[in-house]
């Protein structure tokens, strides 16, 4: 050991992120006349005191942390692994470069909630812009600031109408996504929400008109729940479910694949009050399943009943036009239990992903990819359903996800396809009961022709070998 | 009086993107159903990727965060980011996985959150953990649902929570959501809870008293014994917020001090971005007996497998699609794993010990609410100051530093008279020299406070836009 | 009047990194020999990560690169560098690879490299290539070695090598270092070549000919197949200086033109960063006849399979260690598979149409020196200026474009009496708008230099420091 | 298609990285009184203009490009598939996170060469951090921003040795890398200069002092050229050689590992005039084999011999102090031919990324790693010198790579050990013919004990197979 070194030992050294050194400790604590730290935490009750230290594993360095994580990292499989067709409710979508080269700029990354306007004009209108953007794509002209997931947007959506109608009770389409069945549970049974749930069409897959509007004429009803495309992959029609919804004065509230506004027109024109989405088709990587980024829309009158944040253009004290958070007398920090909401951290920094998402690819091409989505499933549909015994689990028109029915047990052609390479769809079996053979395959724009014909293929094979 | 461009004023141009240049459509589009028509305009802008880069870069160059300078927010823990942990998140095998994989194919993901789990309740002095709600608030709500089910399962419907007057919104909002009626519980003249007060609104219909400590004033409750005897002799439970967990790890543990419940803020405590105000994680973690209601799924190592675990039949279900923010988890995996037991104990006591150097040199312009030492946060006075707490935070702008929490600019609430307060969280992660220069700018604020009041009014002068005032 | 803090006059604090808290010394340090001493300091800072991260998060904002705005420096060709580009470098299989693994497990970078030589062929109409040269001089250098080989190889030394006066500095560097003698070949009065010195100049002692064309004051040479035949006919080769390539993609192949050797530069015609002044790659393509000589290694095709070719034993030998810039090239290979064909000529196109546009729109406050239509750049006077095209171009900074080209500032030189000249190479992804905006404030500037010459004299106004005059 | 993209079809649709709308090129065109872009190509000869487009592969989307390049990185095995233990010039290091975080920030990575000291403080600041630094690790005052990588540096050192003694005449010592010997060629041989090189002592493997001091002795030397660690891992004694240069008025250059210098003293203390590197171990990516960082080093004296560019402390107009770069009558943009070098475009980024990374790990950490090279080399040396029939080629003392004599050949064993996921090491006989039983083993901080045993192990399987 050299002098320097030496020199170094008898300091005291910081452990992992501490900065200071042993004589700053010192120092600072003269400041204050005293001798040790221990002295700051005399008011903690020396019998629930932790008398050792943490019995976690010991400290890595920045290299053996990353050995350990790849490790870790290497026993997933991954999308790049497999050639997937998985979709149901997370889809594998094409990212500009640039999304990620802006967003892992430090000045957004870390940056706080900006509460202080003037120091933050930037990230505010970069937030603002993700709501001008998506209130255009999704037909609607108030959008907040993000929440959790999809999920969790719809169950917010659903109190927002229960809060705007003053009734307790939402009708919704059996085909959204399980998890968010479950989660419309978790958030609207303790609050003495009723749901009840209307079966789609056997044949179509549609959610049946008839049966919404028998529901609805009930008169306790808060609003209406549609998902499109549903579970089971069908595109519902949202005009009609409308048209009901009007004429009882329920509200309705659309949760769509914002991808689908590129191909088909947005819910918020075709009469929906309110219109959710799983944001992540918009810029956000699988990441295994998140973060991703709740997006609500709505009509102005609803906007009172927004949870968390809303950025708008306001005036500063010389008239000049600015950014900031408004509105916040709806939120948990002003309102406390009368809030809207809970929500404090939100999914800001995706909400942003979103918004340079868009700004990358533009008008034509984000039409585009929606119709390369809708193509690329189609093909491998009629591909698919030109193997014998498998047909088409309903018949409704399709977006970029198609439920089949197989000859066979879902998973266990899940699992031969798996071995050659191809992660084959998601179970229909976990939203649909009894439909063991029903498979939900999705083809996105990240498709080509000849991994849609390797689907083909291959499945020919799996099928075969039953 | 024009804002700046927004993205969609910019010239239209090639789009940056050229997602199609290599023919992607590989069959002809299928017509629409016949209900609805095909799209025709959204608005979306045509934008060069030049251009594109430019905009949000400015718009980056126009936003602050810790790693421009200090972040002294209360409550918001805003210590420093590894960016090794970033790194870890964008690894091909976690950033590419798909959720709905079958479980056997992520093993990785259940490998991490089971260690990360038992750190968790380690730290917390917990038995079970749930790594899936999103964020702080989150986290309060699935506990607060597990505290629910649990007096469910023994039909003992109690449709009450207490919080103390100077909670965080979010501990009311969160109550409210989970169905239950709020009461609020005064403080005592030294800042912490009422706990004459607090006896007496312990009544057979209060399931639970959600607490955070130190509290939002920057204070310990000492007699938390006292308070987790009254709560747990009344049949009720005690609720953690893990907002202020940074000034305890591993010096005093939620579990012991008779905490049920706990949520932890990895994105405050384990140090992860807050990207501009999310996404964090709020795993949630509480004692043995209400393990079974924990939210799904959780993981567990079954033959030194690590894997998921749905089958829960108690659990209050799911909190939101799929199994958690995995790339938030992550970072805070990462974290923990570079920190170890001394470095989290060290965090948390140079956390307090800068909290209380920066009280004290600041003392004399800025006393504290509550004269005594504080833990990780410092609630501030300002009533010396001519001006106002808030034209004074608005001035340090003007010298590149994020203004302290102050009444309505921030997450926090502030009981009672405290208007003219603001509230300091420094972070163990600043070192001595930007403490000093700290107080070095808040004198200099200070001083002309003192001595030129219009200029403090004024203030910031530096920025792009002058002051904003809401009325909302 | 002191500097800006540097890294090591930061807070003393724990290391940054901590590479050690693991223990990664798996046995004891031997002694080190008995001729020198263990070192017992080197002076490097000891600083917290945060404080690492914030103070070069601090000095890259005080930095000015395409990605903030308009870079219209001549010669240089700041045009967007394309985000997916850098994507591609940091794939794993590229950047951490070992230059030294056997050559059959680098597979990947040789049907890179094999693809890449085969574009470039292409693109300036050449025979072979060799991706090694390390910047746009270093392939000058290999290119000129490869034509004094070649002059080796027939027993007939040429020690000569002639530049023109309007010659990038380099020309004449890469030269002497090459071990020719330069003689310089004068300018016409229209910019151009001296035909008729160029043909006296012609003897018998010289090698090559040196030309950039477009040349430095952005014209075409239009007698280049007069030139190339003087050349010829004096058993002379003709060298192609790649700088200003931009202006002729899919247009006019330097092949075609009658050039023997071309260098390209990767960092300005194929959009690689600059960095700040490098790494850039400077890959050099010949006629057949040159092909033995160019550096080792190249990569070949053989039955079908792509690998590194190191038998060549008429190769002038390596340019540097190991075999190139991968991780620019790299960049490059992603930027010509994204452009395709049409997108280059399209790409050269526009990066003419832009320049006189501007040279049009600028005409009546700085008329072009050459009244003509330009290439890909635009020589411009600034003798209508009161101050000086040095003052003018230094207030452009406070309106955040970066300065043309001047005299003694970049890499050009301007031949004669053009002290007073800037040169602006707008590129091809500026759009409209934003040259638009740029003669708006070129006008505004140009208004104040009539106006306020004391304020422009000034200048800059709006930076860190003032203006910085050197006298080296 | 529907109304709006049929617009956008009607416009010139721009290509790759182009901007301009149809319209735009109409409009700027009208401005100049022209109706094609061709008038502005009339100059261009028609008989070379190029009558077809260019025969290149067709464009690909991003996605496309990804897909691509991505099979292509699948066709490298990397330090990552196996456990390398290969050295030769370049190494694998540990890389803080930070130091990619900084440089792709496009601020910095987007910028030209600093020439408007006003608008570039950061990056001119930034550059004379990696001087500064640099200059005390290697112990020299002058320190140029950069050339291409360690062989140039070399070879631009041996011309400044020249240029500086007015002699054409350079005494190398034999084991420098392979790789340098043939630049030196290259770079020095056109312009008449003659390098003697030196065989190194046959037990030892360092330079003979008394071979050297005989030829220096003849008095028409520029200088003398040492490389420590030398081509077979050992390292030199710089001291005597300085003594012996002295002696003669010789200059002397070291070519060093700059990692060493965290361990043992700096060449510049121990009397070398210059001193260059590979700068690639100071956080440079090994990238298949570049970019790297070569960096010159040399005493005030020597400076106005330096290539390319140097960042100096300069003050304004008001007398404050800032950065700039200074001297540049040495560069070739104003000397031209008779500049001290053509260099032009340098290595600038990764001179940052030197900076960033030297301050990342600070002093301490610095020491420590180096400490741990030599540890960690030792080890794996003492392990695998105990296996029957292998013997250390040369006895001097090592630092983190050593040359082993194995009892088989060295091809042979590597392509064993290939194969149980290990990249062995570097031939020897690329730099000393006839030694093809000769391995170079390199052992940095990013192994630890259990990689080395497993080497070790495995090793003694290879060789008993043998």
């Amino acid at each position: 050991m050299n002098q320097r070194q030496h020199e170094f030992m008898l300091e005291q050294k910081p452990v992992g992120y501490n900065v200071h050194t042993g004589s700053d400790v010192q120092s600072m604590l003269e400041v204050m006349g005293l001798h040790s730290i221990e002295q700051l935490f005399e008011d903690v009750p020396a019998k629930v005191r932790l008398r050792r230290e943490l019995d976690i594993p010991p400290a890595l360095s920045e290299w053996d942390l990353m050995r350990d994580v790849r490790a870790m990292a290497d026993m997933n499989s991954t999308v790049l692994s497999h050639a997937s067709f998985l979709g149901g409710g997370a889809y594998e979508h094409y990212i500009p470069s640039v999304v990620d080269a802006i967003v892992s700029r430090g000045e957004f990354l870390t940056a706080y909630t900006p509460y202080q306007p003037e120091m933050s004009q930037g990230l505010l209108q970069a937030l603002f812009e993700f709501q001008l953007l998506v209130g255009r794509l999704l037909g609607q002209e108030c959008v907040n600031c993000s929440v959790y997931d999809g999920a969790t947007a719809l169950a917010e959506a659903c109190w927002m109408m229960c809060s705007a109608s003053g009734k307790r009770r939402v009708i919704v389409a059996q085909a959204i996504w399980p998890e968010y069945q479950e989660v419309l549970s978790t958030y609207l049974e303790p609050r003495g929400v009723t749901i009840d749930y209307v079966a789609q069409h056997p044949v179509t897959g549609l959610a049946c008109p008839a049966a919404v509007s028998v529901l609805v004429a009930g008169g306790d009803i808060a609003g209406v729940v549609l998902q499109s495309p549903n579970a089971l992959g069908v595109i519902e029609d949202v005009a009609v479910m409308a048209e009901i919804c009007k004429i009882h004065q329920a509200l309705l509230c659309v949760c769509v694949n914002p991808l689908l506004c590129g191909w088909l027109e947005a819910p918020g024109k075709l009469g929906a009050d309110i219109v959710v989405c799983e944001g992540q088709p918009l810029g956000l990587p699988l990441s295994a399943g998140g973060p991703y980024v709740g997006i609500i829309a709505c009509a102005k009158p609803l906007e009172r009943y927004l949870p968390g944040r809303l950025v708008g253009r306001v005036h500063d004290l010389n008239g000049k036009l600015g950014y900031a958070l408004v509105k916040e007398d709806r939120e948990q920090h002003v309102a406390r239990d009368k809030a809207t909401s809970h929500i404090c951290s939100n999914q800001a920094l995706n909400a942003i992903r979103v918004a340079i998402y868009l700004a990358c690819l533009g008008e034509a091409n984000f039409m585009r990819i929606a119709q390369a989505n809708a193509a690329n499933a189609a093909l491998l549909c009629d591909l698919l359903t030109a193997l014998p015994g498998v047909r088409l689990l309903r018949t409704g028109v399709h977006f970029n996800e198609f439920a089949l029915e197989l000859p066979m047990d879902a998973m266990q052609f899940s699992l031969r396809m798996r071995k050659l390479g191809i992660f084959a769809g998601v179970p229909v079996a976990r939203s649909l009961a009894g439909h063991e053979r029903g498979l939900l395959v999705a083809v996105t724009e990240t498709k080509n022709r000849a991994d849609i014909e390797a689907y083909a293929r291959h499945a020919g094979a799996c099928l075969d070998a039953s | 009086t024009s804002p700046s461009q927004t993205i969609t004023d910019l010239h239209r141009a090639g789009a940056a993107s050229d997602v199609f240049s290599g023919s992607r459509v590989t069959s002809p589009i299928p017509s629409p159903p016949a209900f609805v028509r095909q799209r025709l305009a959204i608005g979306l802008p045509e934008v060069s990727e030049v251009d594109v880069v430019r905009h949000f870069t400015r718009l980056s160059q126009e936003s602050h965060g810790v790693d421009n300078g200090p972040y002294p927010l209360g409550s918001c823990t805003m210590k420093y980011n590894p960016k090794r942990n970033d790194a870890l998140a964008a690894l091909p095998g976690f950033a590419c996985a798909h959720p709905l994989q079958d479980a056997d194919t992520l093993g990785g993901v259940w490998e991490m959150y089971v260690r990360l789990q038992g750190m968790i309740c380690e730290i917390t002095g917990m038995d079970a953990c749930c790594l899936a709600p999103a964020a702080g608030a989150h986290g309060e709500l699935a506990g607060l649902l597990v505290i629910r089910a649990h007096f469910d399962r023994q039909n003992n419907r109690r449709p009450v929570v207490l919080v103390p007057d100077s909670a965080h919104g979010t501990n009311p909002a969160s109550a409210a959501m989970a169905g239950f009626e709020c009461r609020i519980v005064p403080s005592d003249l030294k800042g912490r809870v009422d706990l004459v007060a607090l006896r007496e609104m312990l009544t057979p219909d209060v399931a639970a008293f959600m607490l955070t400590n130190p509290s939002t004033l920057g204070l310990f409750e000492d007699q938390i014994v006292e308070i987790a005897d009254a709560v747990h002799a009344n049949g009720s439970l005690l609720y953690y917020d893990g907002a202020n967990l940074n000034a305890l790890m591993g010096i005093v543990r939620p579990g012991d001090m008779g905490f049920d419940v706990v949520h932890v803020n990895v994105h405050k405590t384990f140090s992860t971005p807050h990207g501009g105000g999310g996404p964090g994680a709020g795993p949630v973690a509480v004692k043995a007996a209400l393990a079974p209601y924990l939210p799904s799924p959780i993981a567990v190592r079954r033959d030194g497998v690590a894997q998921r675990d749905d089958d829960r039949p108690l659990s209050i279900g799911k909190m939101k699609s799929f199994h958690g923010h995995v790339a938030v988890l992550l970072r805070a995996y990462g974290y923990l794993r570079t920190m170890g037991a001394a470095g989290l104990r060290q965090a948390s006591e140079n956390a307090v010990l800068n909290a209380n150097y920066l009280q004290r040199r600041l003392s004399h312009m800025l006393p504290p609410v509550y004269a005594q030492f504080c833990k990780h946060e410092t609630l501030l006075s300002g009533e010396r100051l001519n001006t106002s707490a808030r034209q004074f935070a608005k001035r340090l702008i003007d010298y590149g530093i994020h203004p302290p929490t102050l009444v309505g600019a921030g997450c926090v609430y502030f009981p009672g008279d405290l208007k003219s307060a603001m509230l300091i969280e420094p972070t163990e992660t600043e070192t001595k020299a930007s403490l000093d220069y700290q107080v070095e700018i808040f004198q200099r604020v200070f001083d002309e406070d003192a001595t030129d009041e219009a200029l403090v009014e004024s203030a910031p002068l530096s920025r792009k836009i002058a002051r904003i005032d809401l009325k909302n």
